[in-house]
């Protein structure tokens, strides 16, 4: 095999695992939607949808940053929505029961956290495949989820805890902020540690890192555990954002979250992709779905739409690839 | 309510709760209703849970794991037939779909009475059900009054080709049809989802500096649509409908205008009730729609007290109901 | 392990734990606490139920032998579903429906595997797109109606009897038979072992990979437009969400059947067991009348209890 | 037979040449892999095929068999001149190829894989008639002398098996031409005689032969004529008799190679740093003693399935004892190979590519990565330094990469193997254990890292290493055990090192 020594072109940096192409073309995609849209519709290039459209992003970016890391790993988690739905009313309890904004914020994160271990657990300690085990997570938190709200609704929450979700500071929503900060954390946390680095060598040969004496199941685990806490987090904002939370608001998260993950250019195969892309990612996928709000378009088209997308962004990263031994 | 505080202080009891069914010794009644998440389906539970007491029969709920499943709800009236229950209340997650499932219950010769959508084929007790289209159109009017007759309204939808949301924005359209001075914005869906209708909200409000009037086709939109308009330090009428308890605190808070009831309580008695009475060989009525009621600040009280406190209208009540 | 030589029936015996353990139990338990579970009746509706399913499951197991997966087919169902109804309300003939919703699901099939074997797109990726655009096109055929008014021929298929049986069952014991032949009697199946287990041996056998994984593919997209039919019979009707999700309810029975994601390691009976025991689970949950929401816990209860199972003993 | 004799027939058959290849050029982006390469192949006769790594012998496989097309050249049959555009032309001409990297299905059975792709059709169109195949699959696998059910599935064989298998398979297709690559490289010497002893057998039949191979030993023991290749360019065509073993590695290498691998033996060793005592694990080894002291490379030998890589993957923590203890140090040493790296144990793993390298990321990602804790005590990575430590190894360790952002799949083995070693220096092991630490790794490369591994002893570092091949061990150890059956059989000092030493106790049937 190894007879032929290719000289191939050398990826630009070596220590992202992503190259400057990749990222170029994704956000040269970003702009050109950007571009259509605001020729299309004169209300796209304001102030205001311009922050609309970085809020409505926020909420997929938060499940999305923490299933990053998951799929960096060559792992999935199907249950990050059902995670979110579970998260909000456990914490949305807390706060009507106790008045506290804080503990009911700990509460959703713990509670993400906790279905984030326990998807751990099963991927590490019980050997099944993340795919089925989070699929079977994701019936199990459903149940758990139905059977506690029993078809109610929480609403109504203090008005400090909902400055999180709907409040603005200097202007900027404070969603965006939250966005922002994130970003730099998750983009800091893989690129700028230790664990980070680990986290990319388990997603490239997990068998390699286990003999190259990093702890791969600690690091899976801690891997779940973040997914689940970001998905916990996601609950808080979109608990303060509705004031509400019922047990279905999940079902539609997961797979705009995967698809944000997938046109950011994060492969499913492990190793290789960025929190940075998945923010790009997010950004084109509520791009997309602004636009045909804006332009009126029937929203029976936004599945397809939404596919379309999602082909040619992996299609254009199978183009621009770092080339394979 | 009740239930979830017991849960707040131990998650645990999940499987003692499988076992804590309610007995009675009289007849089985089936219910049928759609998901396990709107808390519209839970109203029209706790209805029939309510009249069933009263009356000595034992309720059995069905409902599909994965929300709205046209091939769960038809596999449950499969088994269901298999169990033969006394007499069936039937609520269609699709009213079209699911005929061949209501005639598998006819064929079972089981009486079923069909509640909230109505089925589009299939023989029944009886039906009881609110007119959705007189719902939209009230709600409507009533928004359209308020705003004097002009200013721009936009609609929020629910799940397009649903029974439910052809109806109401049929209503909603007829009654701006009625008052030329209004201009209809925009008219997207949310699919009856939070999250859907207070995005659609914020990008309609880029796209349209002046908004006046919201015509959302559930509580939930309506209460999203709020949320939006909040967020964005704007403000507009906004209605919905159903009459959830979030909706009656919303129009206490003045946030919300106004909400259709659909009154899912008594939907879930009355079917209840004519399932039985037929069993008993008592005299039924044949067909209720529920006038709209459009529930405003002014007459909120009687809906805000909670589901378990409130009573069932008796069989008298029901004829005056809607009786045709 | 791996000095013993294992003939295939031990083998078989060998793998039974997992799955078919459960099933059993499953079935013993409401056997004895499920009043009328143990009658033909209800027995005769559990197949009928798991029909649709397990013909979904079936391709889906040669899919993933292949280290692959289709995502798209519970909505290619819904859309081939739609054609059905389409179709034969157009020109009243069942059998003009079916080819219609045969050929949409190949020609999906074909689209699948064209993505992911001459386009190279990781299957996941590839056939999560298709899934919406077949979402998307179910929409917008049906702009989010149910089609009602089909002719009887259609729904009769779902009702009728054959012998005694019910047709939808003869179809599924058909189509495991078909699968069962295909696999491990045909040069096909040989292939299909490849394709996941060793593709660069196909190569050098001088046959085409590209090929056989493009009808592999294909193969899914056919058989969710003979699912189609089923579906459509079953409702009357056709719906543009009716058989969303079904794929991932497929993959959970193949996985739980105890074929492998990698190295083509499938087994098709497992994959048949994996359905049943789900279909045993909800049907005698039903007839137990346990809460919905211990019903939806269950099942995900069952996938790991089987995954966890499976695991024990490939560590053993 | 005289040498003569054997020359003339030589002579005789070559006359009618069953395959020649004549002036074959084959061009890659950016390199020549086969420039100008004439070769002719005879009925009855083992041709050796002699090279390094990159020296063409693959891209030449490749247009014999069909992978490859090659761009200027042309192919005779019998002295008629053929295209060979496809596997399937091959396999009409009676090319077989048995690959290096097994083209076995693992979850089919023998039969199966045996005639995959040449199915014997059943009743019915696309069937497979069950009964005809395996009959088929016997009657070849009774020929080759290889007693097994042919409906065994592949995946429950070991590697000696499937080795077993891919010849069979090769075999079947009545090949009048076999060509193996590195057929020995997983096979036991036992097993290497038998598969010898079958290939004398097909000449006998008058199958042409071509050999690849890295072993001296086998290339005079068994081949009828040499052709050597390097830099994509035909060397020499040779016969054995009138060639020395380091004649021909001078024409591969292309310079002269010391094959003695000259060790600095330390007067005196030092203290033990490892200390094994009554290990037992259920990967199939029990109660195996066995010490290393500093500045000793201690052999760990005996046939393939010994036990050997067992027993190295128990110490660094890879599988879970059962029994025993492991003292490093003079502390006990238990846990995940975590524990054991961060002690300062470094595995240096058979199967480079699949477990000690994660080929698509760069060399400098893999060259840090079992140091990130030592590199980074802070926990926070730093591109930059790491991209400074990676540089410092590639320098130190000569690794032959443009850049340390070049994907380290793209390097050849050696270079590999040097990256899997560096990322242990840069961790700061003090114990390194070499599992087959020059398995497919040219002459040239051999010598290099078998002094790199000297120098690591000589300041101070302590190695234990597992190979196959005796004569390694016999130059580089200072002392090595010899493994049987899951236990070590026995001790030899250095002055008892042998090859026949090590055989014997080796040997099952002691």
């Amino acid at each position: 095999m190894s007879d032929v020594a290719k000289p191939a072109p050398l990826p630009q940096w070596s220590f992202l695992s992503q190259n400057a192409a990749q990222l170029f073309y994704r956000l040269l995609a970003a702009f050109l939607i950007c571009l259509v849209l605001s020729v299309l519709s004169e209300s796209f290039l304001s102030l205001g949808n311009i922050l609309n459209v970085l809020r409505q992003a926020s909420l997929t970016f938060f499940i999305a940053s923490g299933l990053t890391l998951v799929v960096l790993t060559a792992g999935l988690d199907l249950s990050v929505g059902a995670n979110v739905a579970l998260s909000a009313c456990l914490a949305g309890t807390v706060i009507h029961q106790t008045g506290s904004p804080v503990l009911g914020i700990l509460t959703g994160l713990a509670a993400g956290g906790t279905v984030g271990l326990m998807n751990g657990v099963m991927v590490t300690a019980m050997r099944i495949p993340s795919f089925i085990a989070t699929y079977g997570m994701l019936w199990v938190l459903n149940g758990v989820t139905y059977w506690y709200m029993a078809g109610e609704t929480i609403h109504g929450f203090p008005a400090g805890f909902r400055q999180i979700g709907s409040g603005y500071f200097l202007g900027l929503p404070i969603p965006v902020y939250l966005l922002l900060v994130f970003l730099a954390i998750g983009s800091f946390f893989a690129q700028r540690t230790t664990w980070g680095q680990e986290i990319y060598a388990i997603g490239a040969n997990p068998v390699a890192a286990r003999l190259s004496g990093i702890p791969v199941n600690r690091r899976l685990l801690l891997v779940y555990t973040v997914s689940g806490t970001m998905a916990g987090l996601a609950s808080i904002i979109f608990l303060s954002r509705l004031n509400s939370a019922e047990a279905d608001i999940g079902e539609s998260l997961t797979l705009p979250a995967i698809a944000a993950v997938l046109i950011g250019g994060t492969s499913l195969f492990g190793g290789v992709g960025t929190i940075f892309g998945t923010f790009v990612g997010s950004l084109i996928l509520t791009l997309v779905l602004n636009g045909m709000n804006l332009l009126s378009i029937n929203a029976n088209w936004q599945p397809l739409v939404t596919g379309i997308i999602v082909i040619i962004a992996v299609w254009l990263d199978m183009k621009t690839r770092r080339p394979t031994a | 309510m009740d239930h979830r505080k017991s849960c707040y202080l131990a998650l645990s009891l999940l499987i003692a709760s499988a076992t804590t069914q309610a007995r009675a010794d009289g007849e089985t009644i089936a219910v049928f209703t759609k998901n396990q998440t709107n808390p519209f389906f839970q109203t029209v539970r706790v209805g029939a849970d309510n009249m069933a007491k009263a009356l000595n029969a034992k309720i059995l709920h069905y409902i599909p794991t994965k929300p709205d499943s046209i091939p769960e709800q038809l596999s449950q009236i499969e088994d269901v037939v298999v169990k033969k229950p006394s007499a069936i209340v039937f609520t269609p997650v699709d009213y079209k779909a699911m005929v061949p499932g209501v005639e598998k219950i006819n064929d079972a010769k089981i009486p079923v009475v069909n509640i909230t959508d109505r089925s589009a084929g299939g023989k029944f007790v009886s039906f009881i059900g609110a007119d959705d289209y007189s719902l939209g159109l009230e709600t409507g009017r009533f928004l359209l009054k308020t705003l004097g007759g002009k200013g721009n309204v936009v609609i929020i939808e629910g799940v397009k080709g649903s029974l439910t949301n052809v109806d109401r924005v049929r209503g909603f359209n007829d009654a701006l049809k009625e008052n030329p001075g209004a201009k209809l914005l925009a008219s997207q869906p949310g699919n009856y989802q939070r999250l859907q209708a207070l995005q659609v909200m914020e990008n309609l409000m880029q796209s349209n500096a002046q908004i006046d009037g919201v015509l959302a086709a559930n509580d939930a939109m309506a209460v999203g649509a709020i949320e939006a308009l909040d967020g964005a330090n704007r403000k507009a009428l906004v209605i919905g409908i159903n009459g959830t308890k979030e909706a009656i605190d919303a129009i206490k808070s003045g946030k919300l205008l106004a909400s259709g009831d659909y009154n899912g309580f008594a939907q879930g008695c009355l079917g209840t009730m004519m399932a039985i009475r037929s069993l008993r060989g008592q005299p039924v009525i044949a067909e209720i729609v529920l006038k709209p009621t459009v529930i405003t600040k002014d007459n909120y009280q009687p809906f805000d007290v909670s589901l378990e406190q409130r009573t069932c209208p008796s069989f008298e009540d029901a004829s005056k109901l809607g009786a045709k | 392990m791996s000095d013993m030589a294992i003939v295939s029936p031990i083998r078989t015996l060998q793998r039974l734990p997992g799955v078919a353990i459960v099933l059993v139990l499953l079935i013993a338990l409401f056997g004895a606490i499920a009043p009328g579970f143990l009658s033909a009746a209800n027995l005769s509706n559990v197949l009928v139920q798991s029909t649709i399913l397990t013909m979904l499951a079936l391709p889906m197991t040669l899919i993933i032998m292949t280290e692959g997966i289709d995502l798209s087919m519970g909505a290619v169902l819904t859309l081939t579903s739609l054609c059905v109804a389409i179709v034969s309300l157009a020109t009243t003939s069942m059998l003009l429906g079916l080819c219609a919703a045969v050929l949409v699901g190949t020609v999906f099939g074909l689209a699948n595997g064209w993505l992911v074997a001459i386009a190279k797109i990781p299957p996941f990726v590839a056939t999560l797109a298709t899934l919406g655009m077949a979402h998307g096109l179910s929409l917008i055929v049906s702009d989010g109606q149910s089609v009602v008014g089909i002719p009887h021929s259609v729904r009769d298929i779902y009702s009728a009897h054959l012998l005694g049986i019910p047709v939808p069952i003869l179809m599924g014991v058909a189509s495991y038979g078909v699968f069962h032949g295909l696999l491990y009697h045909t040069r096909f199946g040989t292939y299909v072992f490849a394709l996941g287990g060793n593709r660069e041996a196909l190569r050098y056998a001088g046959l085409s990979p590209t090929r056989l994984l493009i009808t592999v593919y294909a193969i899914g997209g056919l058989m969710a437009g003979v699912a189609g039919l089923l579906m459509t019979a079953r409702m009357n009707s056709g719906h543009p969400t009716a058989g969303l999700g079904l794929e991932f309810d497929a993959i959970a029975a193949v996985a739980v059947g105890g074929t492998s994601f990698e190295r083509g390691n499938g087994w098709l009976l497992g994959t048949l067991l994996g359905v049943l025991a789900v279909g045993v689970l909800r049907n005698g949950l039903n007839l137990i009348s346990l809460p919905s929401s211990v019903q939806v816990a269950s099942v995900g209860v069952l996938v790991i209890a089987a995954m966890f199972l499976d695991g024990l003993r490939s560590r053993a | 037979m005289s040498a003569e004799t054997s020359a003339a027939t030589l002579d005789a058959a070559s006359h009618v040449p069953l395959l020649e290849l004549r002036g074959i050029s084959k061009e890659f982006p950016g390199v020549k892999a086969l420039d100008d390469v004439s070769f002719a192949i005879h009925p009855g006769e083992v041709h050796m095929l002699l090279g390094e790594n990159g020296a063409g012998k693959s891209s030449l496989m490749k247009v014999l068999c069909g992978a490859y097309r090659a761009d200027a050249g042309a192919i005779y049959y019998k002295g008629n001149q053929v295209t060979i555009g496809s596997t399937a032309d091959a396999q009409t001409l009676g090319i077989a190829v048995i690959f290096q990297e097994f083209s076995l299905v693992p979850f089919l059975d023998i039969a199966q894989n045996m005639f995959l792709g040449r199915e014997p059709k059943g009743r019915l169109p696309g069937t497979i008639d069950r009964r005809k195949i395996l009959a088929d699959a016997r009657h070849v696998l009774e020929g080759i002398g290889f007693d097994i059910d042919p409906s065994v599935i592949v995946d429950t064989l070991g590697v000696a098996q499937q080795q077993m298998v891919e010849i069979a398979k090769a075999i079947s297709q009545n090949a009048r031409i076999l060509v193996m690559d590195e057929p020995t490289a997983a096979l036991s010497d036992r097993e290497a005689e038998l598969l010898f002893a079958l290939i004398g057998r097909l000449k006998a039949e008058g199958v042409a032969i071509v050999y690849i191979s890295h072993r001296m030993a086998e290339v005079f023991a068994i081949g009828d004529r040499i052709t050597v290749l390097r830099d994509g360019r035909r060397i020499d065509q040779i016969r054995p008799a009138d060639v020395t073993p380091e004649q021909l590695v001078r024409m591969m290498v292309g310079r002269n190679v010391d094959m003695t691998y000259p060790r600095h033996f330390a007067e005196q060793p030092g203290e033990l740093v490892l200390q094994v005592k009554g290990l037992s694990a259920t990967t199939g080894i029990s109660d195996i003693n066995i010490e290393v002291r500093r500045g000793e490379i201690v052999g760990l030998c005996g046939l393939v399935g010994s036990g050997r890589t067992e027993v190295a993957r128990a110490i660094f923590g890879a599988d879970p004892i059962s029994e025993g203890e492991i003292i490093f140090d003079g502390k006990p040493i238990a846990g995940e190979p975590d524990v054991a790296a961060r002690r300062g144990i470094a595995l240096i793993p058979e199967s480079r590519k699949s477990e000690g390298l994660a080929l698509l990321r760069s060399v400098g990602d893999n060259l840090v990565v079992a140091a990130l804790k030592k590199l980074f005590p802070s926990g926070l990575f730093d591109p930059r330094s790491a991209q400074r430590t990676a540089d410092g190894l590639i320098r130190q360790l000569r690794i032959a990469t443009p850049a340390a952002r070049q994907t380290v799949g793209l390097l050849s083995g050696g270079n590999q193997q040097k990256v899997v070693i560096g990322k242990w220096l840069a961790a700061g092991a003090r114990l390194f254990i070499f599992d087959e630490p020059t398995r497919g790794i040219d002459v040239g490369a051999k010598s290099e890292i078998f002094a790199l591994i000297d120098r690591l002893v000589a300041e101070g570092a302590a190695a234990l290493m597992i190979s196959s091949e005796q004569i390694e061990i016999c130059h580089v150890c200072d002392r090595a055990y010899v493994m049987r059956e899951g236990r070590v059989a026995g001790h030899l000092a250095r002055s008892e090192l042998t090859e026949e030493n090590i055989v014997r106790l080796g040997m099952h049937d002691e």
